[in-house]
């Protein structure tokens, strides 16, 4: 059976989209719409959760199933609903403060259970709906509305907790560099498993430029390093520089300096994620931050998929349940 | 499957006929006292009676063995009448240490049999339960009384080494030894638990023999020892034909889920986090896979809470349960579901509050939180349970309630019904009511779906993902009739909130009238809810016996009420409300009807018991007239 | 300071005298009609009228320019009498775009001035308000209102261009050249807010002189433009003496904590989670660290309410807050809170609810919650501000009640009253009540220490870490009386509910009675909680100066109530409960004194129109008697 | 001044305590008991936090201040009642349930953070107090209530989590060896930052035996790896194997075979947790288990110390506050 050839506009719901002008989260948006056909998956067959941000928004303004849950909680309803619907296709949005301050738990729940979704994470490191209150990846010392003299948190990283909760499918990418991100996001898509794509997204109301250091694209280049399976790590301008593993620290070195054999290369599927770890510490200005697929481990059960063998495992080895064999299994007695 | 006629074993001794018993069986916890318990109720319904359970666990997993901490109790009622409540005095007690004795005597009868377990009455034994004397020698005891020492520890072992066994193995099966002695003396067949050890130790031929050695013993003992000059026979109940098992109230209420979901023809999804006294549910749920039931134990109740709401939304039977704490944790979700109108049950299996309270004793206190624990204006339908058995019709009925409304129906459960057990007419299948549910197909007329537009019932369409055309979102903003955007129209808003209520007032449409208990006026009437229905209705009927004009409403529907109630409350003198709480449906009851109820309220994490409500409906009316 | 002689700028139009104007200023989110908004009332105060205002934001950060969720008001109400109210009916509108216009006519007395902004209508605007026509040239606008037309883009960036700035500058500034209108339309001193422009862009030259010049440009255009004949003049209201300023609701709730800690030598401890509409309690808390003011913005309401009971629990004062769906998470901690009997302070701002509902409006639907959403039985005392102003001695009698009873206090606040502002009589500092407290200190004569041991207030001591020789621990599982310790004996916990219910039941003996505006018996009695009280007092007032025998009790504590509240009820021959939920007031007001309270109930997101309750209230009594 | 000498009967509360005979948690208790005297801090000074489970009932047991909270949230009320009360020296008290389950998110938090606290997680691998149910740290496959056809969620690593969270102090140890246990609860309460030890603790009546592995003397060289700083990770009954260190993952060599210099080092001062994230990665059977102290990094500022120096930093600066002055301060009007 052919499927219908939806275009982005297809994934448009008709609902007025609500962010500020110049948010990044239209860009994300925009890119999620223009992914969508790619993957031939039809409409209804798709669901987006969110939780509560002005990221989380986002289900109101695609054409799918949708649902706009409380703050934190959306992997916990994804869980709830793949369990059930393993047919679906399940997309988390979440924020910054969404995923990792009130939903930090279920976040790495959903994670270590490995169930067969997507969370796409706007990272944009400020509290946006509620009108700018730090968060926990806005950096140390930031001064918001609720730390006038400076945040005192050392921030978390999602990609570190997520790799530490041995998360099989980690990347990053920014709201600005829209090829990359459409390509992550479908890469994303393709992982069976929970997906985990953290996008640095600007808000430019409240923590204008936060990020401009990857996003802006004249300071990406030395700030950025796009990773690439099977590819050394090179960045700069001239692609002059590249990130050697030493011992067990990163370093930045000039490629004109080193043999190219001795740059790390990167290997997102390498079971054992202490170097993709190392790779999620980099953090600007010492190093250049890693964007693209830090991690895509593929031989890991995922929990939907668990879930439904034991039912019919369940089924197969003792036979559809019977209520009335249920119901007089064991000891039973007759009144006449 | 075994018939009623049972044959007693052949004593030699006098038997003597009686209408029922009410015994309990205390020990350490780790004296297998809830084991003997289950025996004697599964073995006293096998024999016809009606029977009432009442276990009562320590707190904790196992207190220091021989405390007062650390006691474990069973109480079983069986007679030959119906009967609702497990008993409130004891005719028989049987302690195995000292801190049993101290800790349960004041519930036995003057002139009660007291059985104990001399082995377990030494100065150690003495120094953990912190008494001072032995209190099988004081005077108060042996005055009481029908005292009977019995060296169970020492005639087990003799019994057991006769096999060949060791004292070691002996000591670990004393329990057995004091329920052929309890069996005995009540006449009961051991076939039952012989087939139980046989099923459960086949295994381990030694310990299933070391039992087997030991209930013979106990019964062997009671037929020979003097102490013992007649035995009783409690007769079989005139029960209802038909097929009877034993049901405890936790197994009831996820059989009743099981059911619910074939009955409706979706499979289940039981989102949960364990909790004193709901985690049994979850262990008896995950046993039935094969059923197309999903159970997820959650990171937390939150997570449990909005996955239920996930996998209803996927149009799945979706339910969640926990107790006081976990369900506070739900709250906010739990708003959520309200306000995605998705049908699923939240069940409630209360227990001694606030805080973290007695989590292993039972309480009426969550009610107010059922209805009012959410912020806003968040109405739900609210129904419970009255007995052990009847969660299983409950939890079918829950389930009805929220797929006709699209609402979370909160199902109220106690402590004491959760594990307390009665016996259970197994219903045929074919008379169960079916639950329709029809999830709205294909939209191929070009008309926009409207995810809120309403039935008769103020219900809306549970359109499910994969269907095509029906693509809509939900979520927790105030929505717009009938479309479901996101609308901030202040006269919308009102029209919602006035929808929702008036979509849970409407059931009472639907509902059956509540049903009285005695004539439908007079001086007073009892009303109650929940696990306390046993006893109120025992109350009641003794004083109506006694030629009071007091009738009983016990109400399954909390939320909304029966159509009628305010009628009936209004035809009494007097309103009596007992509950174990400190007035929580008494306060609903006066501020709808402005019926100046009167509250009879026991918090201390115990039941009620018949005499007490006889006290206390006794002081509310006039005496009674000749009649 | 200045005093309250202003010099009004002088006009040589004639000037009307009137005794008060409503004014309602409404722009898209990005025209700054909150900033222009908050200077009219500032000013307004400072001539020494009574002021009320309230803000309504769209619910979006910044929605879509142009559109009708993108309006934002601002409303303020400025006389020469005392008020209570930022007014039904408008006096003045002023509109910047179409759907300013669109969304708020309706709220304009036939009549009514109606200014604006014609450069804000062209083509692309009608779109994006979703507007046909032009509605400045709809016969029905032309012939209700007076409608004035002004360019103001053009003619801001001809005053600003003047000083060679640039018409993109000028652009931005467009409010002021509005503002300075409407001062001279008010006949307001443009001082203050040249005082404020020289403050706050004293470091961006340019963009001050340009806000100065459009500010200039607007007087002058009312003083110039024959499209106004007259202006207006509010004279000065008869206040108490006193220095005043003007306060919003959530700063006076914040300098109310800080004055409360101040008063109890206790440093502040505030944990908190952001919701709107409470955010901004932290943002003004977190400002005043030289108070000892710790602010701790956890990762969850959960953290914030458990962080503030640890604070407690050592010795500091702790406050949390937040709205609906946070206090949801928070119960299950409350209910620990309760448990532990430590003092603290629990605000929720509420908002519309049920779930996320409408965050940015206003209700008063978690009054139930607040007394029953947690699990058991968990009494706790709740009160309510009942304006803004009030919010600052509502805040001190929390702490001091918490204080005093060893018991979280749960402070209703609302969104209305939060947001909204008033001036606010500066209290000399040692006028405000000191709050007592004693910590128990070192207990060397070798006594067991009694952690739960009671007052005359049923309150514990407050025993603290580090104290030594008091060691203790507490949690939430039952205690036993005076020693604390784990406890599950029966009578124990009935003794322990009781107490805890006692002990707040108690402070009924302490707080006022209910006081009346009006004659102390009639035919109606308007009961009111939280920030209704303006509209409601104003609604009786009017009532009363018609004839009607109506009064007036605005509650301030709910839970305990005033000890004379029953009597007060029964004195009237009806009770009209208005309230901004579906009727929690008068359920519990029914339940508790049997009374058949009437209630009048809107759920739109807004407070009550005065005009409205005249009505209610009119349908509820006889006609009046000639007085 | 000198301080009473106390004795660990002296940190005896007066109440019974109540775990099930052979309980693992005595021997944390009786640590504990040991420990404490030997910091020379007043019992009145000293606070335990715990949450709800078997473990959590440990603060009853100390005659200390102490609260028994709820399922979960210790660490935030011990965030109250650190950053309000710095001179308190406080302990808080968990389960894998409590503190990995229902409480991660406020496990991950209060690390990142760097309250100056102790946290000390009793790992039995199940839930005790709820009767056996499986917990986060449950293994695959292992059957429990509520898991009778074994669980399908892929286990977390407490250590691992915390490592993510940039924690400053890690370590864990064994209810059964009561000498390591001893130390490590000293070193914890030596340093200045969260301080987290896990202790694989026994629950004889649920999960009986389910890290004898390590737990039991005899197995416990083979499969156990005793680290201390600075010195090479060996064991083995001889001593005959080690750790070895091969581009980014962890081997076991036979010490014979290799020459020492080319072991493994562990350094548990090592800003960069990389290395000490490998560690905390290596599971029975494939590798020996690490216990000790595997990260002690000191130079980061602590929560608490820093919420209580931006108010001093405040009060100096703007002086004490006054109410008179802030009722004043801005625009006022005088009626008269
Ligand atoms: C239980 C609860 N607490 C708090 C809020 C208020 N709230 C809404 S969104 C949000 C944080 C938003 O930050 P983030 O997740 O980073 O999303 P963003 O707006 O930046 O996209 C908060 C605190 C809420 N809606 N519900
Ligand atoms: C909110 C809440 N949910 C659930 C529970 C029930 N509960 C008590 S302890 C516990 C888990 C115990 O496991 P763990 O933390 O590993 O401690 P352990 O008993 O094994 O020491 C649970 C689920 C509770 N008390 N409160
Ligand atoms: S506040 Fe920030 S994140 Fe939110 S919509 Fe505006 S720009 Fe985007
Ligand atoms: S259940 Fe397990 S963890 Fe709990 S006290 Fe008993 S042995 Fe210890
Ligand atoms: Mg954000
Ligand atoms: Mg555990």
């Amino acid at each position: 059976m052919s499927l219908p050839v939806l275009k982005a506009a297809d994934f448009a719901s008709d609902q007025d989209v609500r962010w500020c002008p110049g948010c990044g989260d239209y860009s994300i948006l925009a890119q999620m719409k223009k992914v969508l056909p790619e993957l031939g998956v039809p409409r209804e067959k798709i669901v987006f959760v969110s939780g509560i941000g002005c990221s989380s928004r986002f289900p109101y303004y695609m054409n799918t199933y949708g649902m706009h849950s409380i703050h934190g909680r959306a992997p916990t309803f994804a869980t709830g609903l793949k369990s059930t619907r393993p047919d679906l296709m399940v997309w988390v949005i979440t924020g910054d403060g969404d995923a990792l301050s009130i939903g930090g738990n279920h976040f790495i729940h959903v994670l270590r259970r490995n169930l067969d979704i997507n969370i796409v994470l706007f990272n944009n490191r400020i509290y946006g709906l509620t009108k700018g209150q730090y968060s926990p990846t806005s950096t140390e010392g930031q001064v918001t509305k609720s730390t006038p003299m400076g945040s005192i948190d050392h921030p978390l990283s999602p990609l570190s907790v997520a790799l530490a909760a041995e998360a099989t499918f980690v990347a990053r990418s920014l709201d600005a560099h829209v090829k990359h991100l459409g390509a992550v996001l479908k890469r994303a898509s393709e992982h069976k498993g929970t997906s985990l794509v953290e996008v640095y997204q600007n808000c430019n109301v409240f923590n204008d430029g936060a990020m401009a250091y990857a996003q802006e694209k004249k300071q990406r280049a030395d700030n950025v390093v796009e990773l690439e399976h099977g590819k050394p790590l090179v960045f700069g301008k001239n692609n002059e520089k590249a990130i050697r593993l030493v011992g067990t620290h990163l370093e930045i070195v000039e490629r004109s300096e080193v043999p190219d054999d001795d740059l790390l290369i990167h290997d997102e599927k390498d079971p054992n994620p202490s170097i993709q770890m190392m790779l999620a510490r980099m953090r600007y200005p010492e190093m250049p931050e890693p964007i693209g697929v830090l991690r895509d481990v593929d031989n890991v059960a995922t929990y939907d998929e668990q879930i439904n063998a034991q039912v019919e495992l369940a089924k197969e080895t003792r036979g559809e349940g019977d209520l009335d064999k249920l119901f007089h299994a064991g000891d039973t007695w007759v009144v006449d | 499957m075994t018939t009623r006629k049972i044959q007693f074993m052949t004593t030699t001794k006098h038997v003597k006929s009686v209408s029922g018993i009410t015994v309990r069986l205390a020990g350490d916890s780790g004296d297998g006292m809830q084991l003997l318990g289950t025996q004697l109720t599964n073995t006293s319904a096998l024999a016809g009676n009606d029977v009432a359970t009442f276990p009562d666990f320590p707190a904790e997993i196992r207190a220091p063995r021989g405390t007062r901490a650390g006691v474990s109790g069973f109480q079983v009622q069986f007679a030959k009448e119906e009967i609702f409540t497990p008993g409130d005095t004891l005719d028989a007690l049987v302690v195995m240490n000292p801190a049993a004795l101290v800790t349960n005597v004041q519930d036995l009868r003057k002139g009660g049999i007291l059985i104990a377990n001399e082995d377990g009455f030494t100065e150690k034994d003495f120094k953990l339960a912190k008494v001072e004397a032995n209190p099988l020698e004081a005077t108060v005891i042996n005055d009481s009384y029908r005292l009977i020492k019995v060296p169970m520890t020492q005639l087990t072992r003799a019994a057991v080494s006769e096999h060949g066994l060791s004292p070691k193995i002996a000591d670990r099966c004393k329990n057995f030894f004091a329920m052929g002695l309890v069996y005995w003396l009540f006449g009961r067949s051991l076939d039952p638990t012989l087939r139980f050890i046989e099923n459960k130790f086949g295994k381990k031929p030694d310990v299933a023999a070391a039992n087997v050695a030991a209930l013979r013993a106990g019964w062997a003992f009671g037929e020979t020892t003097e102490a013992f000059g007649e035995s009783y026979q409690v007769e079989a109940a005139e029960l209802t034909p038909g097929t009877y098992r034993n049901m405890m109230g936790n197994q009831a209420l996820a059989w009743g889920l099981v059911a619910a979901s074939k009955l409706s023809g979706k499979e289940l999804f039981y989102g949960t986090y364990p909790i004193t006294p709901a985690s049994d549910i979850l262990h008896e749920l995950t046993k039935h896979k094969n059923f197309g039931v999903r159970t997820f134990q959650a990171e937390d109740e939150i997570s449990a809470m909005c996955a239920t709401i996930g996998a209803a939304f996927g149009g799945t039977m979706a339910v969640t349960a926990s107790s006081g704490p976990g369900i506070a944790l739900k709250a906010e979700a739990m708003g959520l579901g309200m306000m995605l109108e998705l049908p699923m049950v939240v069940v409630n299996v209360q227990r001694g509050g606030p805080s973290t309270g007695l989590p292993t004793k039972t309480e009426q206190s969550d009610l107010l939180q059922a209805l009012f624990g959410r912020n806003g204006e968040s109405p739900i339908p609210v129904i419970a349970p009255q007995s052990p058995a009847d969660c299983f019709n409950t939890a079918i009925e829950a389930w009805r309630i929220a797929t006709e409304c699209m609402v979370p129906v909160m199902l109220l459960s106690d402590g004491y019904i959760a594990n307390g057990s009665e016996p259970w007419k197994i219903p045929t299948i074919d008379t169960l009511p079916k639950i329709e549910i029809k999830h709205p197909v294909d939209n191929n007329d070009g008309e926009p779906f409207l995810p809120y537009l309403r039935n008769e019932n103020l219900g809306r369409p549970w359109a499910i993902p994969g269907t095509e055309g029906l693509m809509h979102r939900v979520g927790g903003l105030e929505k717009e009739h009938e479309t479901g955007n996101v609308s901030y129209d202040p006269a919308n808003h009102q029209l919602m909130t006035e929808t929702r209520a008036a979509k849970v007032a409407k059931i009472a449409e639907r509902i059956p009238e509540q049903e009285v208990f005695g004539e439908p006026s007079g001086d007073l009437l009892v009303v109650s809810w929940g696990g306390t229905y046993g006893a109120c209705l025992t109350a009641v009927r003794r004083c109506q016996q006694a030629g009071h004009r007091v009738s009983h409403a016990h109400l399954r529907y909390l939320n909304p009420f029966p159509r009628n109630l305010g009628e009936l409350l209004k035809s009494f003198d007097r309103v009596l409300v007992p509950e174990l709480n400190m007035g929580q449906l008494r306060m609903l009851l006066r501020s709808e009807f402005l019926v100046d109820c009167i509250g009879y309220n026991k918090v201390q994490g115990k039941p009620f018991a018949v005499s007490e409500l006889i006290q206390q409906i006794e002081t509310h009316v006039p005496s009674p007239v000749a009649v």
